[in-house]
């Protein structure tokens, strides 16, 4: 079973409620504005502590409020690219890229610097700061990163929102090869129709 | 150099050892309880608050008789370093960087604060999400964003050691190479009818000093901002 | 309410060590149905160069004779009226439960007496106390022996602070200041002839205005007067 | 109170005034400072900064005799305000007012301009675009934004001026119901021996004045971050 | 002419310069990533001081390098929705809807609080802190804020990326309205060609 999630919290006066189980690679999150998509994710990452439930993926418990287990982020290795981008902005947009590339472990360094700059079209932003940068091109940046740490898994929050049709299509494609390849289960909210079922397995609804 | 003679330029090096080995010593302090203050919920913690700020309330010549009594030879504090460290503060440089780091602590507590309250934290969450442990991620995140504040203790730490007078002769007295910093040394001449060239000129210094160590700063900040581009408005 | 007002006593710009036996004295003579004199406590090279930037005063006491020559030598002082307050001796003070007295007197071994600690007193470059002290002890020929001992306070409060807190085995302070504390004892009186005469000078100031004033300074010169700074341990005017 | 003589208290409240004048003046000049230090490209703004820095650095008895030299009876400051606006500032509370809030500016600018420095002007840039005039992106963005920065000047700036001593004795004296304010009733009471227990009791009093003010400004800023919620890290 | 544009700057090295005149009411800004969409809508907003060329907007010449005209952002009233969102983040929800609202002179303030509030579903969040909203509700109050303050034109910069389809389509129609009803011109940036197709009458590429 790559996904098994079954958990809920109490957020802005409502509770938000998720349950799934899915041997899919990608597992999509649909649901309105509002719902808790964004919430679901960093309970996963680690971020937000569940009132109660467990969530396992690719086999490895993570959370599980009765039998105690609630693993750092540091040690669940999500590799999450947020809604918000949170690229650091005191590093250039290379030491962003490396950030998480240089603190993961030899064998999970699967994707060399240059070819995900190649893929993502930000060799000539390397030396630039992230306050320079267009939406896109910080969106990239942030996929970027996320992809280079050498995640266990993927936590992707709307990644493709701010980019046109043909550079949708290539990071569509690296990420299509990161999930066939190396075989990294991902979690994908998205609005997009198209983009939900070229990629994603099974599809859960929030509501 | 002849606008000091050489009994004043030894006067300025002690103060700048001094202050020196006062401020390094307590950035390290300053960020800790900085930290304590600004990300922690410890029930008493405004007291810890009211404590860092007695230094600058309190008249310097109360806190350099309470340093005499905590620190000197027969207060608790002095003999426990003297017993186990062998180190004693009465008369010596050490008691004068004690009583210039104790002055400049509140200052540099509040300027460490002020830019720890200023960082998203969302940028340390991002981190560790990254694979960073939370000591990483305060060294290679948390440390980097918060250096305006840490400049600006250091400027203010600095100046504020350069010209501590009250706390210091109270606590170790006016000793020539020991503990007779600039301040001490103006206060001296001032004393004296007429002493007022050596006034000016040894407060010149002190304001050579200090302003040497704001450019520095200012080139620091810029240098951080490299790269920064922002809008016409 | 301003110091200024006619209604208040005059305005007394007055060296810090004299502070106790002043308060005393201004209030026997408010006792007399007189207004209460203002006292002012500072160092007196702060009070003199306040007197010198234009500040308006009546009175000022000095701790020596050096800021009262730079006034008037200003022509900030009616001369007629400098008179000499009170004088005062110079001690060599321990803690009370230390060793024996010493005899002072010329070639004594300080240095010994000292076992390698620190002499306290005022700063022997700039406050009075301090400069008598230094005066002393070379005219006794032990300056150079212990020059490098030396523990220089900001005023001869806090020397006397350091030997009665037994930080410093020996101090030099004035003898009023050795009568008040009963954490130390006198070790030894320095001779009068080792030093210059330490007297407090007192004169009215040119832009005094207050009635009052001439006649509070023949109070402290008087008979009365002076017999309350003898209780606090100072000499008669000389 | 039994705690206090009358007279005591009245040094209480005449330290409360000076510090309060002297803060709520030194206020406006501090921001209008560190607004030109942070936000403007000045040629010489490093020796306003400079400037700025030098009660900090100088020891206070010799700000105090600066302060002496310029707004004294004689001095160039002094008879301007004493012609023009009838002030005149020696002996009187005044002076000591100005002298607390000269020592207190170099604190209050420095925390103001660091949190100028954290504003992120995007928001400024927004409000413009919505019909804000600068003066109005001004009060109802820079301002709140900086809040922090200003509550932390605020008590940065009253703690250091509630225990000023060198620069107001030096500068006006220490005559009593004007400038003999809680630091130089210590000081008073130091020359008198057995004078410990008014020391301490006064000492107590000048903590309690500042602990309330940091319980006050804490409160402030917590309120300023209600409805802020944040993550379990 | 609704709008009359042609300037150019020198940003991050590159010249970005964009030439249109149209009397359609709203024109789509497209392209790709990086070429320039935000940074035509600053100079028009007022953000950034192109390097040559004149703005003219419904008939308001706003910017003109020859002429010395250069008319401040407050002047031009143009009621622009960041990419970035950007609510205030010391006010409410409410108070950041209200922030321009309060400042515009009474006959542009077409739009009543809660017809915004109504349309774009954000009853609830009202008392909130813009911090504690999800990615699509302050996208949602983003939008509020700027209709609300009665813009002479609008300046949209890909408004409706983190929306679901159902919230999109709401959006849509209010935006349709304002364009019908009180003909404010609009330049519309986003990705979305559907969208694109639907609001817009004339469409620029730039590259
Ligand atoms: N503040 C800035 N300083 C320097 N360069 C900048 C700045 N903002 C944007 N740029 C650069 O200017 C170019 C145009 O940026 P702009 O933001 O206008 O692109 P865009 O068309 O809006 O792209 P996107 O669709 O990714 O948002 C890009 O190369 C970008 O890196
Ligand atoms: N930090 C927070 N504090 C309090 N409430 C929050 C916080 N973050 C989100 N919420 C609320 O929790 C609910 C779920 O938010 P979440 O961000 O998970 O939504 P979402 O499904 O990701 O929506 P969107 O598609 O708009 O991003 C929303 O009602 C939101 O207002
Ligand atoms: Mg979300
Ligand atoms: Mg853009």
């Amino acid at each position: 079973m790559s996904f098994d999630v079954d958990v809920s919290v109490r957020r802005a006066g409502r509770d938000i409620a998720v349950q799934f189980a899915s041997d899919a690679r990608v597992v999509a999150l649909f649901g309105a504005s509002g719902v808790g998509k964004t919430s679901t994710l960093e309970m996963i990452a680690g971020l937000l502590q569940p009132d109660r439930g467990h969530i396992t993926i690719a086999g490895k418990t993570l959370f599980d409020k009765e039998a105690g287990i609630n693993l750092l982020p540091e040690q669940r290795a999500c590799g999450y690219v947020f809604q918000d981008g949170r690229l650091f902005p005191h590093l250039t947009v290379r030491d962003n890229l490396l950030y998480g590339w240089k603190l993961a472990p030899e064998h999970r360094r699967s994707l060399a610097l240059d070819v995900a700059v190649g893929f993502l079209g930000i060799e000539h932003l390397l030396h630039r700061m992230p306050r320079t940068l267009s939406g896109g091109e910080a969106q990239r940046v942030a996929i970027g990163r996320t992809l280079l740490a050498g995640p266990r898994f993927l936590l992707m929050d709307e990644p493709l929102s701010s980019l046109d049709a043909s550079r949708r299509d290539g990071i569509m494609r690296l990420i299509e090869r990161i999930r066939d390849e190396l075989s990294i289960p991902i979690i994908y909210v998205s609005h997009d129709r198209a983009e939900v079922e070229r990629l994603a397995g099974c599809v859960i609804e929030l509501d | 150099m002849d606008f000091l003679s050489a009994d004043e330029w030894a006067v300025v090096a002690l103060s700048l050892k001094v202050s020196g080995v006062a401020i390094m010593l307590v950035l390290p302090v300053s960020f800790a309880i900085a930290w304590v203050l600004e990300r922690t919920r410890l029930p008493g913690k405004i007291f810890l608050d009211a404590l860092v700020h007695l230094p600058l309330v309190l008249p310097p010549v109360v806190t350099g008789w309470g340093l005499l009594l905590l620190f000197g030879n027969n207060g608790p504090a002095g003999r426990f370093l003297a017993d186990m460290l062998g180190i004693t503060l009465m008369f010596r440089w050490t008691g004068a960087a004690l009583a210039a780091g104790v002055m400049a602590l509140p200052l540099m507590v509040r300027a460490i604060r002020l830019s720890l309250e200023g960082i998203d934290q969302r940028f340390e969450v991002a981190a560790r999400t990254l694979g960073a442990s939370r000591w990483k991620t305060f060294r290679s995140i948390t440390l980097p964003l918060a250096m305006p504040g840490v400049l600006a203790a250091l400027v203010l730490g600095f100046a504020r050691s350069i010209g501590e007078f009250g706390a210091t002769i109270t606590f170790v007295s006016n000793v020539p190479e020991e503990t007779r910093t600039l301040p001490l040394a103006i206060y001296t001449a001032l004393q004296v009818p007429g002493g007022e060239s050596t006034v000016t000129r040894l407060a010149l210094v002190s304001i050579a000093l200090s302003l040497a160590a704001l450019v520095a700063s200012e080139w620091l900040v810029r240098r951080g901002r490299q790269g920064e581009s922002g809008h016409v408005l | 309410s301003a110091p200024n007002e006619t209604a208040k006593g005059p305005v007394v710009l007055a060296a810090a060590s004299m502070q106790e036996a002043l308060d005393a004295a201004a209030d026997a003579w408010a006792d007399k149905g007189h207004p209460r004199p203002v006292l002012s406590f500072a160092a007196s090279s702060a009070l003199a160069r306040q007197i010198s930037s234009g500040a308006q005063a009546d009175l000022y006491i000095s701790a020596d004779t050096r800021w009262m020559d730079v006034l008037a030598q200003k022509g900030l002082i009616v001369p007629e009226t400098r008179a000499v307050l009170v004088t005062n001796s110079l001690v060599l003070v321990a803690p009370r439960s230390s060793a024996p007295d010493l005899a002072i007197k010329p070639g004594f071994d300080l240095a010994a007496a000292l076992g390698g600690r620190r002499l306290a007193m005022a700063n022997p470059d700039g406050v009075p106390a301090g400069r008598y002290g230094k005066q002393a002890l070379e005219s006794l020929g032990v300056w150079d022996s212990v020059e490098t001992k030396i523990a220089s306070g900001e005023n001869v409060r806090v020397a006397l602070g350091l030997v009665s807190r037994n930080e410093a085995p020996l101090g030099i302070v004035y003898a009023t200041d050795a009568i008040a504390d009963p954490h130390v004892k006198v070790a030894g009186t320095f001779p009068d002839a080792s030093h210059a005469p330490i007297i407090y000078p007192i004169a009215l100031l040119k832009t005094s205005r207050r009635t009052e004033t001439k006649a509070f300074l023949a109070f402290l010169l008087s008979p009365d007067g002076q017999a309350i700074f003898a209780k606090y341990g100072f000499g008669g005017a000389r």
